[in-house]
């Protein structure tokens, strides 16, 4: 038996595999698909203080191996989650985070401050990198003194695990990654999605109804994995690595490249089992290359 | 998620073919309106599944059929299927068509294009019930008209083309039957501005009208909620709350 | 017969089907192929001041609908291009433009000054973008400040049409582009290639000699369209844009996000034809959709 | 650029296949040591061209051979190649292997897996010019020694294997034909470990060797300067400077 069980900050997750917020609702979603219990952890919808119905429809655009989204943080605000939906979920047999999203640096507070007494929520990850929404979002990940305000007043009210998510729209990403880890990030978690726009040629309208949106999927891995290893190799708190994962392959790349897990995204609505062959596939290899645990690959990357 | 086997693929004409496929195993249970998402394989082009209705369904022979329309890569890629490939599907996916329980119903199900799918399905479990219904059958012309003889198993079939080279000569909406007859329920399924156009003439006759969305996806189980449409209760998903909308839901 | 012409500042390009640079050599390599006479124009391969042997092999890695490249301007020189390459390619019946780099300011300013006198190249394409060599290239491209300095001193010794690349791997192209744009280019191309990253599982070592190295191709056309959807939005000179090319209709996509001319990079490797099948593509297009010139679909898209 | 038609898949074993590409069209003149870039359709992880030696050329059939060992995807799309399939190349790509002008030369051609594959071509031409040659043939087992009856026709065959199920056990550069002759001219074609020893050994002999390098390609035609090698001229392309070169050319 190879020891998949990794620590992120405060919290050990049985394994290094998640799903990605945004991708995989609440878990509910998968549950006819596979067995909750078995991946290491989810990451719920992003979630807002107040509810937000989210851009117009069209909201996706398919693209070379990859998609566009533009869904724009649709949910029902956190009191609806604390009370609706956390205890539908909460007897999941698996690390539960809450992606916490915000307008304002308020905002980001008081969702934060409501999801504290939680129980079964060992932390929340602050997505200050979502490209969809007018005000906030992004930007806050666009710049280290943004990143750093964000982190710090989350950080003086909320209690447990901060991952905090990084945005890739930036020139330098170690950079922002440095500025949220000096105000008290327990992990950081990367890559959210890379800004682009599609365009139906034959109409001469953009596909999105908001013009541009997030791009996921395979045709972001080359460019996350580059930046999860920068900011691996810049940060001593553990890296979440994601962007592109399809497969078990895949994830190791990411974990050989500093990350101490990895989420799935954009792969759970092509094969909504993907988590568990990914799971199955890390510990095929490790058995096959004689590691005893999985921390061993973690950085293990020969250069 | 499981994989079937193509028993056939019937090109019905350069724009449609029908996919029947088979399972060794016994089929699930499946509603008329709901549909599967369909895994393109060997297709760069083609990275999300694709929705697409349920046709049919024989249970005694575990067959599932899809009528599809050739529209871009991913669809000629499937037209390209031949006998004993596997597909993977999601299935069944959405909610589906509500099935009167009063059998004197009067019925209308009117389709255009390949938006017919779903309804050939829909009349076999209405007849099942013991309820004969009428379809409407629209097309731009007599090529785009398709099943007429399994529709024919299950109802009457009108129909009509824009070009006239099939049955009345105009649009559904158009057709002799809406004025002469008064239905208790209208099924539709088709382009947007024929199914618009049928749920104005419901409300004209205050007749309760059901339409299926055709909206793009990324997932079809509701994880992803891209696929929404604007209904009285806002934004709501297509793949979980439809595809089938009361038209009284919808913003239209 | 549909108008194809398309003005690039002071340089008419006789259709806006251009090669780009580094994946098309200096042209000869593909005279067996095409009608070299038939494209709008070619950027040659990245010239420095002195030549360059480039980075170690590997320099490549095939990536999901893209690829990766670390090769780092091996070339033999401007000295070695004005005696040796010039006089060969001097006849070519389409634009010609030079494709500059430097590891400083002064480089540039030598190596563009060297290609002021060669007749038959109109103009030379300045990468401030290159994202693999180690001194200068990228690091140029990434802020406004040491961006407009490269365009300021080229502009003081060259006399022609400048053409200022940008990198991608910014937080605001279009504050770059504002930049350069004010400085002198007369217009300015996008987009250079992504900054990514390869990794072999099996054997637990990147694919790259250098690690990372710069992503191209299918995978990079959603950003690459939006880059230069909010480039041409933001400046006046004209905007040429590549990334992911493949077909006529991504070409088109590009002219209707305002671009007025593309560039085919990474599809001239997989079909050496690919450039000749755009243009007659997007001729196909105008007429079928009865425009009479090309420029009537440059920044047509309606939003 | 061109398409060529798929005449016969041979599947070897699990590993290998023989394409017989034919054309109705003549073919155009190609060299031993020459390769190919064959597009890989219908296959999402296959974005570049994969270069593949030629194997042999029948101009009479107007056939051009490929053989290929699974690797990767791109090779296994390859293998389920069906008779009647199209394959798009660019042909014939880089230099090839000096053919010595004297009939008397003593000519070692040394190969070992599927890097045999050029050595078959370049034997025919050999006998052509009227010059028998030796082939070594090296390979993990017997399963890795391919188309001995076809190399058998233009020379005489050597072989060894590691674990000694065929020929002489162990590698190639221990095989006793190497103590017992000598030759003018070495060419090989495998591994690059073997290829290095191969050329050692030339080297200690005094004699020339001509390898074929296998580096990742981008183009196969000059254009992206991704495929280099370290050379005594520094960085030379092995798509146009090779993929053929002489040792002493190289920093081995
Ligand atoms: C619930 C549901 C059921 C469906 N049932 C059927 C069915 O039974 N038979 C059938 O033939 N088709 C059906 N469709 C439509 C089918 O899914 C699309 O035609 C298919 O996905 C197109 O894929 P493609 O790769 O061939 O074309 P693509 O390359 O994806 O699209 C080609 C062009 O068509 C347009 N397009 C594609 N799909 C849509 C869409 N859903 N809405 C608006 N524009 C679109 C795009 O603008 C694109 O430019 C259904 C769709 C849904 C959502
Ligand atoms: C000039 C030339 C001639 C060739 N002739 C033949 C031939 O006649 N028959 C034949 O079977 N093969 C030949 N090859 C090798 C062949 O091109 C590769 O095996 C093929 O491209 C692999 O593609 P794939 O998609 O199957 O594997 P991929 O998925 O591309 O690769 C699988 C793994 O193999 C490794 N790999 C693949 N190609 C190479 C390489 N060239 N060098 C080092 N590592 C590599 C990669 O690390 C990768 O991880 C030749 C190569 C060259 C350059
Ligand atoms: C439809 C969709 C919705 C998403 N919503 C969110 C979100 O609410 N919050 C967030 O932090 N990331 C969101 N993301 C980003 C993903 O969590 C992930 O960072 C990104 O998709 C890259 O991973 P992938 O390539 O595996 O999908 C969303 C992505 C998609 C495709
Ligand atoms: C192998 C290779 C070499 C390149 N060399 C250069 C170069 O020397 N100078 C430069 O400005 N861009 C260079 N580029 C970038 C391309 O010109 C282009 O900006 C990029 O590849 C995006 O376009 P594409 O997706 O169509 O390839 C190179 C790209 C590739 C793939
Ligand atoms: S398609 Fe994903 S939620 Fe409907
Ligand atoms: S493979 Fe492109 S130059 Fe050799």
């Amino acid at each position: 038996m190879v020891d998949l069980k990794v620590k992120l900050g405060q919290v050990e997750l049985k394994n290094p595999v998640m799903t990605a917020s945004g991708t995989f609702g609440y878990g509910t979603e998968y549950q006819d698909f596979i067995d909750l219990s078995r991946i290491g952890g989810i990451v719920v919808k992003g979630t807002t203080l107040r509810s937000r119905q989210g851009n117009a429809y069209p909201r996706m655009a398919e693209t070379p191996l990859g998609m566009l989204n533009a869904v724009g943080l649709q949910n029902k605000g956190v009191d609806y989650f604390v009370n609706n939906i956390y205890p539908t979920i909460k007897d999941f047999e698996t690390a539960i985070f809450v992606n916490v999203s915000g307008s304002t640096i308020d905002d980001y507070i008081i969702t934060a401050e409501m999801l504290n007494d939680l129980d079964r929520i060992p932390g929340i990850e602050l997505n200050i990198s979502c490209p969809n929404v007018k005000e906030g979002g992004m930007a806050f990940g666009t710049s280290c003194l943004s990143a750093s305000q964000v982190v710090r007043e989350v950080r003086k009210v909320y209690k447990k695990e901060i991952m905090v998510k990084l945005s890739p729209n930036v020139t330098d990403i170690a950079e922002i990654a440095l500025a949220v880890e000096a105000e008290g990030a327990d992990s950081i978690s990367l890559i959210n999605t890379i800004l682009g726009m599609a365009i139906n040629a034959e109409k001469r309208i953009p596909v999105l109804s908001t013009i541009t949106g997030g791009l996921s999927g395979p045709a972001v891995k080359p460019v996350a994995l580059r930046m999860v290893w920068q900011v691996a190799n810049a940060v001593k708190v553990p890296v979440i690595g994601m962007g592109g994962i399809m497969n078990a392959t895949d994830a190791i790349e990411f974990l050989l490249a500093g990350a101490s897990a990895i989420q799935i995204g954009t792969a759970n609505f092509i094969d909504p089992t993907v988590s568990i062959k990914v799971l199955e596939g890390i510990e095929d290899y490790l058995k096959r290359h004689n590691f005893s645990s999985v921390n061993d690959i973690i950085g293990a990357l020969e250069v | 998620m499981l994989d079937l086997i193509v028993k056939e693929n019937k090109q019905l004409n350069n724009q449609y073919f029908l996919l029947i496929l088979g399972s060794p195993d016994e089929l699930p249970e499946m509603y008329p309106g709901q549909f599967v998402e369909v895994r393109v394989d060997n297709s760069p082009e083609t990275f999300l599944r694709r929705p697409i209705s349920i046709n049919f369904v024989d249970y005694k022979r575990n067959e599932l059929w899809l009528l599809i329309q050739i529209i871009g890569e991913g669809t000629r890629k499937l037209s390209t299927c031949k006998q004993g490939d596997l597909l993977n599907l999601l299935l069944p996916l959405g909610n589906s068509y509500t099935i009167p329980t009063n059998e004197d119903s009067k019925l209308l199900l009117v389709g255009g294009g390949v938006g017919i799918a779903p309804l050939l399905y829909l009349g076999s479990k209405l007849k099942e019930k013991g309820i004969i219904c009428d379809f409407l059958l629209g097309g731009r012309s007599k090529y785009n008209l398709l099943q007429l003889e399994e529709f024919s198993n299950f109802g009457n079939v009108f129909t009509t083309t824009e070009d006239g080279t099939y049955g009345e000569k105009g649009f559904v909406t158009n057709h002799s039957i809406l004025t002469n007859k008064k239905y208790d329920l209208i099924y539709s399924c088709g382009p947007t501005p024929m199914m618009k156009a049928v749920a104005a003439y419901a409300k004209s006759k205050n007749t309760e009208c059901e339409v299926s969305l055709e909206n793009t996806m990324a997932c079809g189980f509701g994880a992803c909620l891209c696929c929404v449409t604007d209904s009285v209760d806002g934004h709501v998903c297509v793949c979980t709350e439809g595809p089938v909308f009361n038209t009284s839901k919808l913003k239209w």
